[in-house]
Formats: structure tokens, C-alpha cells, sequence
């Protein structure tokens, strides 16, 4: 199978989709002409032109809501934040409109949007620019939330993601465009809400989504070589709707579990893990749940402290030796 | 004078000027009746008008009663005294134009067809509402009218009017969308970059703001910085636009009309911004309504400004219909309003188990996918809405 | 001691706050000439008049803003969201100025503000309507979050979010407006980030916040009544900073607990308290914490179906004796 | 010729008309250096303006190579080309008038007298930075010297702007914000509704778009919707505005001072339009500066619009300066931009511990409130921040 980067396999999912379906568009700021700010939009305005392929000015506002509005009518937009970090200045249209019109008509009217771009720390950008707010969207019933980890997943989730009928929110993560992984040339699709065994193991469960998987995968690694231990990583992919048989099954197997985000840990996805696991396998613990998360500050833009400031493969190992 | 009284007996006068207002024509202008837009009506069709602002104003007076009986609860935002900006909107409507509003919504949606029993029976928040009484007030919608809702954000709404433009012009659709607003809700910023977009982009939007002149207890005055009307702000964004006398059915239609007429045309927007006064409170909740604007105020603009009562003179001055035509579809507007409250008492309110459906395309119409995964947290949830049985091979 | 409602004690709290620093404000729409849309202002613009009383436009972002930057220059600007559910238009504001600029800024700035108003579903006015964004706001380091239950507490950590020097939003509730506690008529204040045991008990721990602390309250009565369980109703008053010493506290003299809150559950306050308690106290639990919160679709309008949305004293019951 | 490049040796020629913007005189107007504002400069401010915009060139270019050598991460956005505007206003300020801008701060930070070692040391993540390492390049702040910082988040500046200029009515102090943007941000919503607040409330609040026709890779024409300019939005909020030539020092004075004496005599605000432009691409990271715009459109800003060649020309034409003059002035800038580097170079980064530092004034100060409940959620939070002694009476 080709290796190709994360960027490249969202960038296939776009052609593959815009193909397909007519009614594919994608809108944002620079997606367009200049290829896009992080170039995962490279080449699409070139072949597909104006029409499909829209560049917006900086009305985050107007163009989700515009978003909605088109998606009412059954258009499937694809819209860019350049940084999910904008996302704040509509957070207004996600929620309120993305989320709730679907319910509030009693399920006349469907909202088929994806919501994409990079939400993650770790480029030295500072606060502004580092949000990771997959908690406060999943917290909202009526959005989706899905977190690639690879660039498999990336494509197969995205492609089910601008099918969906309701409104998609993909996190993407700029540390991983440029990261390549096997990606198979026939066409294929990943549902929503199957979490995905990354490595098997038997002694303890890392929980994880979007790059902390990768710091996990490192983390289990070392802690094989080094310790011995034999470690699990279990990729969410897809944080709403969460697969909570799949997180549920590798307690029971393995009694001890570190969940790993790069989110801030107050009401993190992290929480909800933790709480949701021991409610329902109490009995199957042999340790507390513990986490590791984002150190709970502001994202630090100094270079050297921002990389401490996400977790790293031995935050993940201090806290699973702590419970074996 | 009260408000369910019968407006066929008023004499219409020279009214002193309106507070705030800009000045207004209160006759009918020649100009705007011999309009083809207009001349080009029937009797029928006139009478129509009439009777659909009478419905409206009957209808909302009725749920207000049930309102104060406890039968509702949350908000209820009367449309009456601005009936004729939604029955003139629905009258020059093509059948690929489409309409959006905010939470006063009453009006637009019966404009645009809508029973009143399913409008009703969401008041009452029965299962038999036409948001299945999930919506309530001020979250109406019928897309199978070509009517977007009802929303409840101030002007979050805007921008989704523009979105269901844009999807007309994408699609190649000769179509246009109203997009209703009041005057408070031109300070959300939302709406300026919704004005900024819709002009760059050609986008065949008519923004449309209903200038009753509150925003709940604020007047214009206190809430806009403005030269000289609220809808010259579209100059800035290089974006026609027009002000409208509300009370004038005629001019309503042909100002509608025109703008219409530029989004399919030239598939260019128009922000136009038309006069016109809320009889009541903000809500039925507003026990200031009297304060912010004096007893005076009101009644001047209920004497001398109200689209019905204008519009029936019109009528009657035109001899299309009589005075007791006019009763006659009064008679048939409240009974109307009386039968939809006997559907909606009579109705059932959705089950507990009905408030997890909607929130999720997938989930309502079980696609393989929705086997997987979990959409809903917390205990409580439905057993049919579970997956234990979940094998990925 | 005289017993005032909810709404009085706020605005006992901000006559006096006003009267006491000549750089408090109130601004907000309907704040002054109406009174305030719940009446929460009332005669305060009467009494100290259109400088300090300010109704505004309906343009959140900019007078969110406006307050971070009159703030920073040294005013205490406390500002109305009619709903707290109006935040999401104003929510760039709130996070990135009035969350981070100190942090940006090495320290150099504070931003001493209040931003408060309802946060409550059950009123029947729709989804849009009917946020309960405290596990949002929480997530984010650099603000803080307070949830009165009682017209005393509201009073005193209302004065105390008023003179703190962090933005402080407090999460009142319009089904609390009209009820009355005892208040003393002397000046006090309460300090953020400790909780209050409203009830003591022995057999298990009901921790809530705002509203639903009284829910509890009526679930231990009758518990008390029917079941001759004895619980324990440890009120959090403030979400950040978190009284993690009480939580953890209750939870080591009962060994069960039920979180209890009107949130929606997914990453919600109930999730965070439920993770650090397994995690903190974890061989103090002989059962696992379990939650209830708002049932997990966006808020329904219809009225009888709404109440059952919120949590109940039933539901909390049914909860209490899974683990008891 | 290269931007680094000694600029004294250029004449001065009309040049072609420039892509995009509205005409504008080169030639320094006559009527703007008779401007009392300007007839008053003594010799040796004019220098120092010169020295200044030298010095924000000089310290960018630095930065720029560090930026290359990776000893900074994260976006480094060039001032290159706009430095007359920073300058210019820093020139007009009184006592109580403060600063506010976007990301693009690093001018508007030296023109007010931040120093070159804090600046150069925050860009490269060091404690001695002037927020500690801990904004970065977009987020430099000097309450001390009224200037309110350095914004990430387009137009998020403009309320704050507002909001500094609200509190200084408020105390009654003389004074107003200058409150900076670009030409992309004015189609951020919160721009419009801090335009409608500024007026309504007659804020001494100074709006200034330093329109450098882009924004990132999108041109004016493509972002905006404008009948003349940008500015002109201003008039549907019933404020006064102007544009501006920012290459002519004189007239940016001038009409930055009339705004000024507008916002201190009348509290009332002002929009300006400041046509500019930027030599390098909107953050070193645009791969693509030169593909949205030509090279030669570039290459005709530098030659016939950069502000210092400009001002630089003008000196030397009223005999202010002579050549040599101009080279000392220039090699002080490089030489102070190179010692910068040095201090940032040998200065620490923040510890991890002090990552928790300055996230609440409470904790940062230790009051009796702080020692309950915790701030921090997680582990690793250092133990200086936990409180185990929780013990309220
Ligand atoms: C963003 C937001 N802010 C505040 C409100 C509360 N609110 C509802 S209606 C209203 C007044 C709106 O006035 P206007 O736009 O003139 O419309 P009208 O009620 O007159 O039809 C306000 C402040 C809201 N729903 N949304
Ligand atoms: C709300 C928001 N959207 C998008 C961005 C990304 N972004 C940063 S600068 C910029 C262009 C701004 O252009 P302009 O306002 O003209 O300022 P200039 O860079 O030319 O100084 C964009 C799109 C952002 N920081 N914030
Ligand atoms: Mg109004
Ligand atoms: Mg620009």
C-alpha cells in the first residue's frame, strides 16, 4: 500500500467526494487560490474552480451560517477554520444552528455539514491560536465530533463525515499533516463511533484520540522495552458518538486504564471517560482510571515549555506505572 | 379602542406624527396601487390579503388567551400590528422563493400556509405541533412551504437566509430568500458580515428588517447610531436598499416586489427596512410595555397605522368588498383560531421516550452506521436507542 | 434573620458593590430603563443613574469586549447576558480576552469582570434558549465560574466575583429568582472555591450545584423519609476554582456518591467530578459515582416534558438506590 | 534593490499608478506639512521619527533571520512597509491616549518605547520576554506605556479598543484608543457592532484600518464589499471618517491629529482608512507572498511608497538630515536589533513551573481567597499551587 501524508489523504477524500456528489462543496478562508493555509486544500480550487472551491473573507460567523443555511437545502459544505481556535466568533451558528435546528423542526430539516480544520496545540502559537475544543462541541447533542489519528483514518472518516447527514466537526491536527501512513488506493469509508485497537496489549489500557494516540503508541513502546509491560492503545477515532462499547472491552481485558488528550482536563473528553468507565466497570478495575491531558494553562507560545505542556510519552508512563 | 374590537368602524384621519418614525404617507399612495405588481390583482386576491392578516391577528389573540391560562409556557412574541410585511411577502413569492425569520414567527408562518392547528397545538407543546411542540414559539418551520423558521437567536438567522440564497444561485434555481429581522437585531454583527457577503458575492438575498421601532424595551434611538434609517447601512457594503411604510399594503408588495425582481434579475441582494409598530409587549411576558413608549404612542399607531385597518379601507374604498364582508372575515378568522385551540387542547404531548428522537438523522432512520457507537450520554436513554450489540468485524 | 429572594439578594449585592467602588458598573441589555429583563437590576439605574447603569444594543461580542478593555484600564465592569445561552455570540471574547490576556501578557494585565446571568433549562423557551455552558467555561484556565443555589450564597459570591481580580462568571438561574433564604443584613461575603454542606449525612453523597443542589435537597428528604437513608448534600457554590478537599472529603465518610446536575452530560461538570473522585479516592468508593444530569438531547419546549428532561428528585432517587 | 538595502540613494519618481488602491499623491502634500500639527516639529523629533520607523525595520529584519536560524517558533508577521502609521501615531499621543492593535504588533511595541531587548527575547520564548515567553510574536503588551497589546484573533482587538476608550470617558480623563486593524478584519461582525457602540455612546475611540490591500492571500476586492473605501462603512453608523496616503508622513500626522483632537474635544470617534502595504507575505510562513501579488507590485511599493524612503527624502529635502545622517541612524537600528538578538539569545526560558504563573492574579498574589479550592485540574500542577490545608471555619 502507498504511503501518503495525513494532508494528502484528506485532500483525496475531498476530490473523491466533490466527484461524487454535486452538491460536495468547500468554503473558508484561503481554500481557495492560496491552497489553503496548511495546503490541505492544494490543488482542489486549480481543478474544480471557483463554484465548488470558495475562498471567504474572515466572516467566520456569516460562512457557517451560510453553511447551515445551504446545508438546509442540501448542499453538503465542507467548511474550513483555519484554525478551529476561530471557531469562538461562531460558536453561535455551530451550536444554535448546526446543532439544534434538526431538533427544534421535530427532524424536518437535516444540516449534512462538515466543520474542519485543526484544532491542537504544540506550534507555538499561543493561546489564541491552540484550542482543542472537541469537549465543548461533543458536549452539544445534535453535532458530531471525530478526531484522525492517522492518515487512514483521516480519509475514511472524512468521506463518511461530508456523507453524514447531520453536522460533522473533524479535528485535524497540523503536527500530523506531514506524517504518512499506509492509505489504500481503492475507495473505502470509516463509520462514525468505531473505536480502533491501534496496538494490542494485555496489561493495561491507553485510551486516546487525534495525535495523543501517537504519544500513547511511543509510550507503550518504551514501556515494552523498558518495563516489560504490555500496553493497549485504543484510538476513539470518533469522540461523539463515542464508542463506549469498544472502551468498555479493553477495561475488562486489561483492569487498568490512562486516558491521554491533548485537551485541557477540566470537563475534558478525558472526564468523560474516566467517569463513564467507572460507572460502568466498576468491577473491572483494578486501579483508578487516571488521565493525562494538557497541562491546565493557557497554551504557553515559548517553544520548549509548549512541548512539555502537551503530553508526552513520559507523562503517559509515570502515570501508568503509577497503577501497575 | 381595543385591539379585538372591529376595525371596520374606524374613520381613517390625518394622524399627528408618529414619535421616532421617520415621516410617512398614511393614504394609500396612487403611485404604489397602480404599480403592475398591483394592478395586476384580483378582487379574490385582495380579499385574500385581508383575510390572511385577519388570521393571523385572530389567531395570535386566541393564543394569547391560552397563554394566560397556563396552557403555554416560555415566550410568546405577538406579530400584531406588522401582519402586513408577511401576508405581502407571501403574496410576491414565486414558487422557488424562500422566507426565514427570527422568533416572531407567527405571522410568517401562517403567511406561508401553515395550519393553524399545527401552529396552535406547538403553542400548546403537543406532539401534533409542527415542530412536534419540540420548537414552541418561537422555532416554527415548514421547508415543505419553502419556510425556514423561526430562530431564536437575535439575528441568527441571517446568515442562514443567505446560505439557502446561496444554495439557489449554486444549483442554478431562479430564486430568492427573505430574510426577516427586527430593528435591534442589525447590531449583531453577524448581520454585517451576512451584508458584506451577500453584496460581494451576488448572492440573491432580501434582507428584510421589520423596523417596529423597540428592541424589547429599547428604541431605535437607543440602540443604533444611524445618518439617516437603519437600512442605509447597506450603502457601506455597496448593497441597494429602500424604507418601506408598513401600513401601505401597496407599497409593501411593490417595494418587495422590486427587490425581488433585482435577485432574480441580477441575482443581486437588497436590504430594505419597513416601518412598522408591535401592538404589544415584546412578549406576552413584557409587563413594561406600556412603560417604554407612552399609552398615547400606541394608540396613535393603532388609529392610524395599522396594516389591517388600512388595507380594509382600501377595500372598501376600492368597493371590493363591504362592511359586512369584512365582519364575515373576521367571523372566519377567529373561528379558526377557536377550532386549532380545540385540536391542540385535544392533542397528546410527545412521551418522554419522543425527546430523544430528532436529534440525529442517523439514529431516526437506523443506516448501519447508527448500530454503532453511542449519540446519547447519561442514563435514562430509551433501550431502542442502545447498541449492545456491537461487532465491527 | 429576614428571608429575600434570589433576585433581591443579587441586587442587595450589587447596591452595595456599586456604593462601595465608585469603578463597578452595570451594563447589559435591559439592564437599566426596563429594569433588567428578570427584574434583576431593578431600580438600580433609578438610583444611580445612566453612568454606572447602562442599557446596551444587542451586540454581545461588543460589549463583552468592551468590558475586557474597560477592565483592563481598571474598571469592574459587571455585565448581564439576558441568558447566558446569548454567550456563544460573544464567546471569542470571553475566552481569549477575558480568559487569556493575562496569561499573553506575563501577568501585566488583569481583566476584573463579571459576566453573569441565567444559565437554566426548564422555562420552555427551546433549545436556544436553555444552556448550561459552566462545563465550558470551566474548561477554559484563566476564568472562573460560581453557581449560586440560594439567595444567600448568590449574595456573597456575587461581592466576591465583584472585587476579584479574575473574570468570574456567575451562573445564576430564573427558576431560583423568586424563591427565598434567609439573609442577613449585615455585609458578608463568600470566598470562591469552597463548598457548602447544605445537608449532613452518613450514608451517601449528593454533589450538585446551583439549582439542583435543591433537587437534591427534596431527594435526601424524602429518601430520609421513605428509606431511612441518611444523605449527604454537599453543595460545590463554585465550579472553578473546585472544592476538590470537600468532594473528596464527603465521598471518604459515605463511599457513595451521585453528582448531581442541570448541564447536559457529555464532558460535563458531573463527568469531572466523577473522574477525579475514582481517581483521588478511589478505594474510598464501594460503588461507582454515578450521575444525573439533564437528559441528553437539546432542551424540549413542550412543558410537562421539559420538567422531566431536568433531573428530578425521582431520578436522583432511582440513581441513589442502584448503589446503596 | 533588496528591502534590507540602503534607502538614501533612491530619487524619488512618479510612479506608476499601484494596483488596487484608490490614487493617492506622492508628492508630500504641501498642505500637510503646513499643518500646524506638523509646522510645529522640531528638527530633532523629526529625526526621531525616522530613527524610530528605522528601528522597527531593522529589528524585524533581525527577527526575521533568527526566525530562519529556527531560534523562534510559531507566525513572525512582518511590519515591513507600514512603519510610517506606528510611528506617525505614537508621534500624536498625549498623555492619557492608549494603543491597541492586531497580531502585526511589532511596530506599534517599539514605537511606543518597548524596549528592542523584551521584544526580541519574547520572540524567541524567553523569560526575559516582554510577556514572559508566553505570548509570543502575537501578543506583546506594555500596559505601563498604554499600549494594550498584540491580538491573535482578527478584529478581537476592537471592542477592547472601545472598551479602554469607554473607561477613560468613564473617569473623565482626556483621552482616546487607537485602536488598529487590517483590511480584512473590518468583516469581522464585532467590528461593525463596536462601530455602532463607539458612535451611539460618543466614545473617544479611534478606529485605523491599515489597509495593505491584503489579507493573507485574499485582496480587498475580494474580501470587501465597498462603494469608495472601507472607511466609508463609518457613515451608516453616523461616524466621521477619512482615508489616508500612510507613505505620506505628514498627512498621516495630520489627520491621526485631527481624529485625536475629534475624540479629546467632541468624545466622539473616527474611522481612518490608512493605505499601506506590506513588502513581505503576510507571515513568514506565506509560501504564497508572491503568487497573489506580482513581483512587480511589490517592487513598485518599495521603490514609490515605502513610508522611510519617503520621510527619509523629506528630511533630506528640507535639509533636516544629510545622507550621512540617514546611514548613522540606520546603522544604530542594526546595530541595536543585532544586541537584541544577543540579549534574547543568552536569556533562560521560562521553567515548567512558572508554565502555571500568571494564569490568576489570585494565585499569582496569594490572598486568603487562594488558598481554597484549586485552580489547576490535572496532574503534574506544581505543589506550590495546592492547597491541602483546607481548613474554613
Ligand atoms: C443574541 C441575542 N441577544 C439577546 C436576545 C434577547 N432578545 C430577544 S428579542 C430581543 C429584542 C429584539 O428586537 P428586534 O430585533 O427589534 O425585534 P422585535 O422583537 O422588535 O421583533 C432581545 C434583546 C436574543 N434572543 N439573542
Ligand atoms: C477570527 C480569525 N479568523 C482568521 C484568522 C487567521 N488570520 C490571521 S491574520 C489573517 C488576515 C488578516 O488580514 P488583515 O486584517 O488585512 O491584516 P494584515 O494581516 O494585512 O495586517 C487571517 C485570516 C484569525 N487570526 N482570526
Ligand atoms: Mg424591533
Ligand atoms: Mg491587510
Amino acid at each position: 500500500m502507498p504511503q501518503i501524508t495525513y494532508r494528502k489523504a484528506l485532500n483525496d477524500a475531498f476530490v473523491e467526494e466533490i466527484l461524487r456528489d454535486e452538491n460536495v462543496i468547500i468554503m473558508g478562508e484561503e481554500v481557495a487560490e492560496y491552497n489553503g493555509a496548511y495546503k490541505v486544500t492544494e490543488g482542489l480550487w486549480k481543478r474544480f474552480g471557483d463554484r465548488r472551491i470558495i475562498d471567504t473573507p474572515i466572516s467566520e460567523a456569516a460562512f457557517v451560517g451560510l453553511g447551515v443555511g445551504a446545508a438546509m437545502m442540501g448542499l453538503r459544505p465542507v467548511i474550513e477554520m483555519m484554525f478551529w481556535s476561530f471557531i469562538f466568533v461562531a460558536y453561535d451558528q455551530l451550536v444554535n444552528n448546526a446543532g439544534f435546528i434538526r431538533y427544534m423542526s421535530g427532524g424536518l430539516i437535516n444540516i449534512p455539514m462538515v466543520v474542519r480544520g485543526p484544532a491542537n496545540g504544540g506550534t507555538n502559537v499561543g493561546a489564541t491560536h491552540s484550542h482543542t475544543p472537541e469537549n465543548m462541541l461533543a458536549n452539544i447533542p445534535g453535532l458530531k465530533v471525530v478526531c484522525p489519528a492517522t492518515a487512514y483514518d483521516a480519509k475514511g472518516l472524512m468521506k463518511t463525515a461530508i456523507r453524514d447527514n447531520d453536522t460533522v466537526c473533524v479535528m485535524e491536527n497540523t503536527l500530523l499533516y506531514n506524517e504518512k501512513w499506509e492509505v489504500p488506493e481503492e475507495e473505502y469509508t470509516i463509520p462514525l463511533g468505531v473505536a480502533d485497537i491501534k496496538r494490542e496489549g494485555t496489561d493495561i489500557s491507553f485510551i486516546a484520540f487525534g495525535r495523543a494516540v501517537l504519544t500513547c503508541l511511543k509510550a507503550a513502546e518504551i514501556l515494552q522495552q523498558k518495563h516489560g509491560i504490555n500496553a493497549e492503545v485504543l484510538d476513539l477515532r470518533s469522540i461523539r458518538p463515542l464508542d463506549e462499547d469498544s472502551i468498555l472491552r479493553t477495561v475488562s481485558k486489561t483492569h487498568r486504564a490512562v486516558v491521554v488528550e491533548e485537551n485541557k482536563p477540566f470537563c475534558g473528553i478525558g472526564a468523560q471517560i474516566a467517569a463513564t468507565i467507572q460507572e460502568k466497570a466498576f468491577d473491572e478495575l483494578d486501579a483508578p482510571v487516571l488521565r493525562v491531558s494538557a497541562l491546565d494553562a493557557p497554551a504557553i507560545y515559548s517553544p520548549p515549555i509548549e512541548k512539555l505542556q502537551l503530553p508526552t510519552p513520559e507523562r503517559v508512563i509515570k502515570r501508568a506505572l503509577e497503577i501497575l | 379602542m381595543t385591539n379585538t374590537g372591529n376595525l371596520t368602524s374606524q374613520p381613517q384621519q390625518q394622524p399627528p406624527s408618529p414619535p421616532h418614525a421617520p415621516s410617512r404617507s398614511i393614504a394609500p399612495s396612487k403611485n404604489y396601487a397602480q404599480d403592475p405588481v398591483n394592478q395586476s390583482l384580483t378582487n379574490d386576491q385582495k380579499v385574500e390579503f385581508l383575510s390572511q392578516m385577519y388570521r393571523i391577528r385572530r389567531f395570535e389573540q386566541a393564543a394569547l388567551r391560552y397563554y394566560n391560562q397556563g396552557k403555554m409556557g416560555g415566550f410568546l412574541h405577538l406579530y400584531i400590528g406588522q401582519e402586513s410585511i408577511a401576508v405581502a411577502t407571501v403574496s410576491v413569492l414565486t414558487e422557488n422563493d424562500h422566507i426565514i425569520t427570527a422568533y416572531r414567527d407567527h405571522g410568517h408562518a401562517l403567511a406561508v400556509g401553515m395550519t393553524m392547528n399545527e401552529c396552535m397545538a406547538e403553542l400548546f407543546g403537543k406532539r401534533t405541533g409542527c415542530s412536534k411542540g419540540k420548537g414552541g414559539s418561537m422555532h416554527f418551520f415548514a421547508p415543505d412551504k419553502r419556510f425556514w423558521g423561526g430562530h431564536g437567536i437575535v439575528a441568527g438567522q441571517t446568515p442562514l437566509g443567505l446560505g439557502i440564497a446561496f444554495a439557489l444561485k449554486y444549483r442554478g434555481i431562479r430564486g430568492a430568500c427573505f430574510t426577516f429581522l427586527g430593528d435591534g437585531a442589525v447590531n449583531q454583527g453577524v448581520f454585517s458580515e451576512s451584508l458584506n457577503l451577500a453584496s460581494l458575492w451576488n448572492i440573491p438575498v432580501i434582507f428584510v428588517i421589520e423596523n417596529n421601532l423597540y428592541s424589547m424595551g429599547t428604541s431605535l434611538r437607543r440602540s443604533s447610531a444611524i445618518r439617516s434609517c437603519l437600512a442605509q447601512r447597506a450603502e457601506g457594503f455597496n448593497m441597494p436598499w429602500d424604507t418601506v411604510d408598513g401600513a401601505n399594503f401597496y407599497e409593501v408588495r411593490s417595494k418587495l416586489a422590486a427587490a425581488l425582481s433585482r435577485a432574480h434579475e441580477e441575482s443581486r441582494p437588497t436590504l430594505l427596512e419597513i416601518f412598522t409598530y408591535r401592538h404589544y409587549g415584546h412578549s406576552v411576558a413584557d409587563a413594561n410595555a406600556k412603560k417604554y413608549r407612552s399609552e398615547e404612542e400606541i394608540e396613535l399607531y393603532k388609529q392610524y397605522h395599522d396594516p389591517i385597518r388600512h388595507w380594509q379601507n382600501t377595500l372598501l374604498e376600492e368597493g371590493v368588498i363591504t362592511a359586512e364582508d369584512a365582519e364575515e372575515i373576521d367571523r372566519a378568522a377567529k373561528q379558526e383560531a377557536a377550532d386549532s385551540a380545540a385540536f391542540a387542547e385535544a392533542s397528546d404531548y410527545p412521551s418522554l421516550d419522543e425527546l430523544f428522537d430528532d436529534v440525529y438523522w442517523e439514529i431516526d432512520n437506523k443506516t448501519p452506521t447508527s448500530k454503532y457507537g453511542r449519540y446519547f450520554f447519561g442514563d435514562d436513554v430509551p433501550q431502542r436507542f442502545l447498541n449492545q450489540d456491537h461487532n465491527v468485524s
